[in-house]
């Protein structure tokens, strides 16, 4: 038998929503997924680069960039280091199929479980993460496709912009984390108002 | 908030790195005796001025980046990764 | 009291009333006043007492440079001492009291201070209070320290919210006169990112006094708002400019309210990253010392021109005008215009081309005159330098010793301050980040020719900021130029001349700090206390300092001036802190199962970030009950733990053991996969720095384990050896400290209860034994299981994909039912690693080496290992250091502390070593601990004291193993 | 315990101050002279901050040795002397460190009459909080150890706390108080004072303080000191004794010596000044927070350092963010006043976070340094520590463990446990 997959990383939360009622809330919305993160051994970079391409159709993007094919993307994270996003039902297939590809060539983590992914998208979206992050995210200089490790609300997070009309962002957040995370969110959202998602149980 | 330049990342403010102090003390070989190891560890030029150190980008790339940084000014005029050397001397 | 409101005129709202107090009077104002200009307009004079002589003080200025009208406001947890009157924005209701007088402002016995005038001069009390030697806590500090201090803090938790914000731009400009406003519209329609931010809540400064130029204003502030790429701040002042270029602000988003509305917080920390910057942040007037000068009625030309011009309000019934500059003209006119009884204008330049025309409107001119005294009613005129005084009648008396640019900001990003003879006082330096000053700010005065500084500055900012497009807007004409000033500092006469108001600093002071040999500026500074209040002495710091040049016979530029440091206007402490205080002063962390735990009633109790059950307490449970009960349960059938907070890092790659060989002081190449084992690091230092188990999970696939409060420490240690002391080794490790929850399940019956859970792995002691790893399914749910133990008791610990962690833990424990399995917490677990003998926070608490701990024989015999060589420092390998050891009362009911101190004999002095860790041990039912003994282990079956001189307490141990509990590790291998 | 010294002439007094009052305060004396420099002295003590000027009083006081001149590259006492946050303990956990800081409480609380000059030595006790049953425990350690060499120390639970100081936040969730190690003979005293009481009291025994006299080089002869090269020419000296703070590796480097010392930023911060709000001394576990309140009514304020090797007197935003939140989480009264001042001194910070008082390899030449953020309480017992190692050429017991040998022999005075790592002490 599998797991019945408890997705979420708020377990007693419901949808909420919070703040003043204003006419540009922030929408907080838990995306769960399948993360991996691979590391190439010793000179081995571009054997991974084309491994993964092989395997996932799938090119590495440079430093601070996100590179995305179908349903999948890659993150760059270090030197050498990727972490692979698919969509949260490849859980159990994706660590295999890439531990296959990358024998002898890189390390391959599961991170699954280990990071929480968090949409935020809204016209103040921008406004909110400037009270909990040090980084210029204006639309001039980090556009979608861009990607940055840094600190939002006191822990790292990866962050990227999302293609879009309104404005909107993930965060990579650890999973111990993420609750902290959300308190940081939606207290710097507070006088625009908020609304938070969490991910949906998936049927066992 | 400083920046400090992350040869990976680019720009970034001083309080996504852990700071290490000084870079131009290397690990000596294991058998190079006391008085190496405690120089490695202890002893330091602590100059006034032009520094090499290292900092850690640990909220970023999490790489250990060798920077030079003026004590006095608080300058940055270079950084490079963990393996790679800085210019020869800055004036 | 009479209305001083003139019938027309100013920036106020007279369609619509303000109620507010002070002092319990119920007073009104208008929308646009601050508290000072509506304390005026109600005839209000006496608004203060001084902080030394408390002498009686009124309003001087109309901004930040207020040393007298600081007033309390509002009341609880928002009572906020030493508001300046002239900051405040009136709003209804608003309850404002003067401060530091007792019983009341006009009757203050403080006063009598003034009496002992002469004794209490500068420094006096170095020099005294020193007999009898007894006397200076009990007596006089009491004294001095209820006498000085300003308002009362509020006792009560701020119920209001703050927040940080933090923007970027490639043109940040500071102040929003013509100047700034000119620089902001040049540099935007250049192209770049402005951001221009204004202290006060209307922008244009100078402007707002100056009616002939309300078209350019207007047409100025509808062009910005215009602009897309221009972001305006009002209420926001740049309190400080720190290194690269980033500033940092205070934005009043709700002061100007009763209290900040639903959702909105009061005040926001601002910080501005901006490639560069242009200063506008205009001039201040200075002081003139002379007697009297610190009177209610005195008060600074600019000021008074500001209460007429965008208040309406007269400031007095007849004035006296004292200047040495062109700018107190307009003043006079003004005041003039008001109707005031009768404005005489005394200039101490003997001509000036401006009197005629002043003379022509009414106001009556002296040339080659100064103010020799004010005592609130006349004013005493002379000729300049002369003996004989005229008495002038005049309830106001208006100041103006010249104009002093304001370089704080310019100063503090690094740049020299320069001295300018024609302005008598400093203007910035070269710039030595990327910042610009603009207009008055560097001594550019006239809204005409400052408003062409700022579009010039602008426009070479952005241009600086590679923004190449030309700006294109009108300014306005240049305005006549200016006479010179003829510097004057002080009007020397009988009686007290004030150079700074506040504190109560007399030119006299000053003097007699020189001829004490406090002769430098920071030594006079600091003795006399000049300029260090909270009005950081921007009316007379240079006065000041021109009189010790005097005193020293050398030039005021000579002398110099303090250094300018943060922050330019004191700045909310909770402001500063932002979101990040209380609950949210720093991150927390929760384990996958913290809901869980919540749910079952856990204690919870934070330990480094993480927030971890201490126990779980059954209803009626008091005390250690709780805890008893969970150890118990541990020791005699089976419990459940959760251990997720421990540090995980999992290391690759064909170099990985010889890696952790070198880490660690013992071997992990020897290492069987699919067993673990428990490894010790140390600091290059020959300190321990973490310990651990750590499995082999494949021939080059390692699961290291760290404690909770190492997991970060240990990575960056691991990242630093790889990267850069041994970057040919190749091993790629991360931290998946989050990935997985980790789950110990500790007893007699745990092999039972998870052989019960766990589908794919044989639990027998043959195929998995002690120190074994393995890989099954609980639930379902893929997970790995290590047979380690930390209580001594045979245990495991489950390793569960951190989002199901929930599952496996709940199906454990249906699994353990039978066996009468219970959850246990962080103190039953603490209980049992004392009573086991385990080395934990309090022993690895950077002192200690591994040889203090007992496990010295782990060192491998060769091989380059981190803080082999120094650990053989005679320091270090001392065999005397102090040992772990174990503890036990001779008398079975005596408690033991932690922190007691071993001894020989009680009384004596000589400590052997202290007790690390305590326990209530349930093995033993009596106190047992670890302690850290010199020559502990030749000591031990030895009676020695554990004594508490804190509490009073000594008792007599007896000195053991460590291992309170299964010595040769029986249990854990059952 | 040693003798007091001889009192100074030209003294203050109640009367004094009276007659003085009534003729204008025309009469008083500079507190020091202004000399030019001798050709050549006994001593020379390089740095005119506390333990530069104290170090010189002592020699004269104590030791007779009056041809002393203090030389200081600026105005004297403006350097971490005119930059603390001005508190004066001796609640120590490790012996050697509590030995020598307890005989310096000592003179501090005769310090008034010692130089009849008020540095305003106020004992109202310094209480350090803990959140944790192991914070506490290691309290009580250090307690322990104070109380078993005879200084005063106290335990207080969470209701003793909170009686003494109710403006403490008991509950912060994640920093709750468990309650505070008290020494009551601790407290504050008034930092230029200090400096102008020593200054004064050295300079009328005829020590020479030359101020605006910077030391450029160390001259040596065959292994032994002969004087010192400075922006006001060479001057001739038999000893030569260093207490410049900050900048001791540049001197060392000037004598060819290189030290186990990093120089670091600490922040200091001072409040608008309100009425009496906060008696003695607090300090909190949480984010190293400490703060008092000056007899102006200022609250005065600090926390841990900047972090990097610094030497320029300049503050950053990231601590200052960190502190003004530890603030208002453990006494949310503070949110609402108004921080008026920042300032920052270079703290020469060492590898175990403990001083050193000692001789050197180079005869005659001797160290004072290594203060980390500890020196001003420190300042009369360096003083007289230095004083009695340059003039014995040996420490006294007080300093004995206090070398800088003691980091190669690997006995290190490491009372926090931070290893040898300055910027995480």
């Amino acid at each position: 038998m599998s797991a019945p997959d408890r997705r979420s990383r708020f377990p007693a939360s419901q949808a909420r929503k919070g703040g003043r009622a204003g006419d540009t809330p922030l929408a907080i919305v838990e995306r769960p997924a399948t993360l991996v993160q691979v590391t190439a051994r010793k000179g081995r970079q571009a054997e991974l680069a084309a491994a993964i391409a092989k395997a996932l159709a799938l090119d590495l993007p440079e430093a601070g960039r996100v590179a995305t094919a179908s349903d999948m993307a890659a993150l760059w994270l270090q030197p050498g280091c990727w972490l692979i996003e698919a969509p949260a039902g490849q859980r159990d297939e994706l660590p295999g199929t890439l531990a296959q590809a990358l024998k002898g060539i890189a390390a391959m983590v599961d991170q699954s479980h280990g990071r929480c992914v968090i949409e935020i998208s809204g016209a103040e979206a921008r406004a909110v993460l400037a009270r909990l992050c040090r980084l210029d995210l204006h639309e001039r200089v980090f556009q979608p496709g861009h990607s940055a490790s840094t600190l939002v609300g006191h822990v790292s997070c990866l962050i990227h912009r999302l293609d879009g009309e309104t404005s909107s962002f993930r965060l990579l957040v650890g999973s111990t984390f993420a609750e902290w995370l959300l308190d940081e969110l939606t207290a710097a959202a507070a006088s625009y108002g908020w609304s938070f998602t969490p991910a949906g149980e998936a049927a066992a | 908030m400083h920046l400090i330049p992350c040869p990976y990342c680019g720009d970034r403010p001083q309080d996504e790195f852990h700071y290490r102090g000084d870079a131009t003390v290397t690990r000596p070989a294991p058998d190079a005796g006391e008085q190496a190891f405690y120089d490695y560890v202890y002893t330091r030029e602590n100059p006034r001025g032009w520094h090499d150190e290292w900092w850690h980008h640990y909220a970023g790339c999490r790489q250990w980046l060798k920077v030079r940084r003026n004590t006095l000014t608080h300058a940055v005029a270079a950084s490079v990764g963990p393996v790679d050397a800085l210019p020869e001397a800055t004036p | 009291m009479t209305s001083r409101r003139l019938p027309s005129g100013g920036l106020i709202d007279r369609s619509k009333t303000i109620r507010f107090s002070f002092d319990g009077r119920e007073l009104s104002g208008h929308p646009g006043d601050t508290l000072a200009s509506a304390l005026l307009a109600n005839g209000v004079r006496l608004v203060g007492r001084s902080f030394k002589y408390h002498r009686p003080r009124g309003i001087m200025t109309a901004g930040p440079d207020e040393p007298n009208a600081l007033v309390e406001l509002r009341e609880g947890g928002r009572r906020e001492p030493n508001s300046k009157a002239t900051e405040i924005e009136l709003h209804d209701g608003l309850v404002s009291r003067s401060q530091n007088r007792w019983p009341s402002l006009a009757l203050d016995v403080m006063a009598l201070n003034a009496l002992a005038g002469k004794a209490l001069s500068a420094g006096f009390y170095y020099k005294t209070f020193m007999w009898p030697k007894r006397f200076w806590e009990k007596l006089y500090e009491p004294l001095i320290r209820r006498a000085a201090g300003l308002g009362r803090a509020a006792t009560e938790a701020d119920p209001d919210h703050y927040e940080a914000m933090h923007a970027h731009c490639d043109v940040l400009v500071v102040g929003s006169g013509a100047a700034g406003l000119a620089a902001a519209r040049a540099a935007a329609e250049a192209g770049a990112r402005v951001i221009l931010c204004e202290r006060d809540a209307l922008l244009g400064g100078g402007l707002l006094i100056c009616p002939q130029h309300q078209a350019w204003h207007a047409d100025m502030l509808a062009a910005l708002n215009a602009l897309p790429n221009v972001e305006v701040l009002p209420r926001t002042n740049v309190f400080g400019y720190y290194d690269h270029n980033l500033l940092g602000a205070l934005e009043q988003v709700s002061d100007h309210r009763p209290e900040p509305g639903a959702h909105d917080v009061r005040q926001r920390y601002r910080t501005f990253r901006a490639k560069q910057v242009v200063l506008a942040t205009g001039a201040s007037e200075r002081l003139i010392a002379l007697p009297g000068n610190d009177r209610p009625g005195v008060m600074m030309a600019g000021a008074a021109l500001t209460y007429l011009r965008r208040f309406g309000v007269a400031p007095g019934e007849n004035a006296v005008v004292f200047t040495n500059n062109d700018s107190a003209y307009e003043t006079a006119l003004a005041l003039v215009e008001a109707g005031l009884g009768r404005v005489t204008l005394a200039d101490v330049r003997p001509q000036s081309e401006l009197a005629g025309v002043v003379a022509a409107r009414g106001v009556q001119v002296r040339l080659g005159t100064e103010v020799a005294g004010f005592d609130g009613k006349t004013v005493l005129l002379r000729q300049r330098g002369g003996t004989l005084g005229d008495p002038v009648v005049a309830d106001l008396l208006c100041l103006s010793g010249g104009w002093n640019p304001n370089v704080q900001l310019a100063s503090q990003s690094g740049a020299k301050t320069q001295w300018d003879a024609t302005l008598a006082s400093h203007v910035p330096g070269e710039p030595v980040q990327a910042e610009r000053s603009a207009g008055a700010a560097r001594g550019i005065f006239g809204i005409g020719a400052a408003a062409q500084d700022g579009a010039k500055a602008g426009e070479a900012a952005a241009n600086a900021a590679g923004f190449e497009g030309k700006p294109g807007f009108a300014l306005p004409e240049l305005g006549r130029s200016e006479q010179p000033l003829a510097p004057l500092w002080e009007v020397k006469a009988s009686g007290k001349s004030f150079v700074d108001l506040q504190h109560d600093v007399t030119a006299e002071d000053i003097r007699l700090a020189h001829r004490e040999g406090y002769a430098h500026i920071e030594h006079a500074k600091r003795y006399t206390t000049h300029a260090m209040a909270t009005d950081q002495g921007k009316l007379g710091s240079l006065v000041g300092a021109a009189i010790l040049a005097e005193a020293r016979g050398e030039s005021v530029e000579a002398v110099g001036m303090p250094t300018h440091r943060p922050y330019t206007m004191p700045v909310a402490i909770g402001a500063l802190a932002g979101h990040a205080s209380g609950a949210h002063f720093q991150p927390v962390r929760r384990t996958a199962l913290h809901d869980w735990h919540l749910r079952n009633g856990a204690a919870m109790q934070p330990t480094g970030a993480w927030l971890r059950p201490f126990f779980y307490p059954k209803p009626g449970e008091t005390g250690w009950e709780p805890i008893f009960r969970e150890a118990r349960a541990v020791r005699s059938a089976v419990g459940i733990c959760d251990v997720s907070t421990l540090g995980k890092i999992d290391v690759q790659g064909p170099d990985a053991a010889t890696f952790l060989d070198r880490l660690y002081i013992n071997s992990f190449s020897t290492l069987a996969v699919g067993k673990c084992r428990y490894g010790v690091m140390l600091r290059e230092d020959g300190i321990v720095f973490d310990d651990g188990t750590t499995s082999r999970l494949g021939d080059e696939h390692f699961l290291v384990t760290t404690t909770t409060g190492n997991a970060a420490p240990v990575l960056e240690h691991m990242e630093f050896h790889a990267q850069t002391v041994w970057p040919e080794l190749d091993v790629q490790f991360c931290s998946v400290t989050d990935q997985w929850a980790q789950i110990a399940v500790a007893g007699p019956k745990a092999r039972e209860t998870l052989t019960a859970a766990i589908e794919g792995l044989d639990l027998s002691n043959e195929a998995f034994p002690f120190m074994a790893v393995g890989e099954g399914r609980v639930a379902g749910v893929p997970v790995r299981l290590f047979r380690i133990s930390f209580s001594g008791e045979l245990a495991y610990e489950v390793a569960v994909p951190s989002s199901h962690a929930e599952t496996v833990w709940d199906a454990i424990l249906s699994a353990g039912k039978p066996f009468g399995i219970v959850p246990y917490g962080l103190e039953a677990m603490s209980l049992m690693r004392v009573e086991k003998g385990h080395a934990a926070g309090p022993e690895l608490n950077g002192q200690t080496t591994a040889g203090d701990l007992g496990m010295g024989r782990m060192m491998k015999k060769a091989g380059d290992v981190i803080g082999r060589v120094l650990s053989g420092r005679p320091g270090l390998a001392d065999p005397g250091r102090p040992r772990l050891v174990g503890i036990r009362p001779l008398d079975p009911g005596q408690r033991l502390r932690g922190g007691a101190h071993i001894v020989r004999e009680p009384g004596s002095g000589t400590s052997l070593g202290w007790v690390s860790s305590v326990t209530q041990s349930i093995e033993h039912n009596c106190w047992i601990g670890l302690a850290l003994l010199e020559n502990g282990e030749s000591l031990k079956g030895q009676r020695l004291f554990a004594v508490s001189p804190l509490h009073d307490e000594s008792v007599a141990v007896t000195i053991t193993s460590p291992h309170h509990v299964d010595p040769e590790n029986a249990r854990v291998r059952a | 315990m040693p003798a007091r010294p001889e009192p100074i002439a030209d003294r203050y007094s109640a009367w004094r101050l009276l007659t003085e009052s009534l003729s204008g305060n025309r009469g008083w004396k500079p507190a020091w002279r202004k000399p030019e420099p001798k050709a050549a002295y006994d001593v020379i003590i390089v740095g005119g901050g506390g333990h530069g000027l104290a170090t010189a009083h002592y020699l004269a006081s104590v030791h007779g040795i009056t041809n002393v001149a203090v030389v200081e590259k600026g105005p004297i006492g403006l350097g971490n002397a005119g930059r603390n946050t001005t508190i004066v303990r001796s609640n120590y956990g490790l012996p050697s460190n509590t030995r020598f800081y307890e005989w310096s409480l000592k003179l501090w609380e005769g310090l008034e009459q010692d130089l009849n000059y008020n540095v305003m030595m106020s004992q109202r006790g310094v209480l350090n909080l803990f959140h944790s049953d192991s914070q506490r425990d290691a309290a009580a350690r250090r307690g322990n150890s104070m109380r078993l060499q005879g200084v005063d120390a106290e335990l207080l639970d969470r209701e003793q706390v909170r009686a003494m100081a109710p403006f403490i936040a008991m509950d912060n969730p994640m920093f709750p108080i468990f309650g505070g190690l008290l020494q009551r003979r601790g407290g504050t005293a008034r930092h230029d004072a200090v400096v102008w009481g020593f200054a004064r009291a050295a300079d009328r025994r005829g020590v020479d303080i030359i101020e605006h006299c910077e030391v450029t080089g160390i001259r040596r002869e065959g292994g032994r000191v002969t004087g010192v090269e400075t922006t006001r020419g060479f001057i001739g000296a038999k000893k030569v004794g260093v207490a410049v703070a900050g900048n001791t590796s540049r001197l060392a480097t000037m004598a060819g010596l290189k030290l186990p010392v990093e120089s670091h930023l600490l922040q200091a911060f001072v409040s608008e000044a309100i009425k009496p709000m906060i008696n003695g001394v607090v300090t909190f576990g949480a984010g190293h927070f400490y703060i008092s309140q000056s007899d102006k009514g200022g609250l005065v304020f600090g926390g841990d350092l900047d972090g990097y090797n610094s030497y320029s007197q300049r503050g950053n935003l990231p601590l200052v963010e960190h502190l003004m939140g530890a603030a208002v989480s453990m006494i949310p009264s503070m949110s609402r006043l108004r921080v008026l001042r920042q300032w920052a001194g270079i703290m020469d910070m060492t590898m175990d976070s403990s001083p050193f008082i000692c001789k050197t390899p180079i005869d005659g030449l001797y160290f004072n340094g290594g203060w980390c953020y500890g020196g001003f309480k420190a300042t009369p017992g360096s003083g007289w520590c230095f004083a009695h190692t340059i003039a014995n050429d040996a420490p006294h017991a007080f300093n004995a463990d206090l070398t800088i040998e003691r980091f190669r022999d690997g006995r290190m005075i490491d009372e926090r446990g931070a290893g040898p790592n300055p910027w995480a002490q």
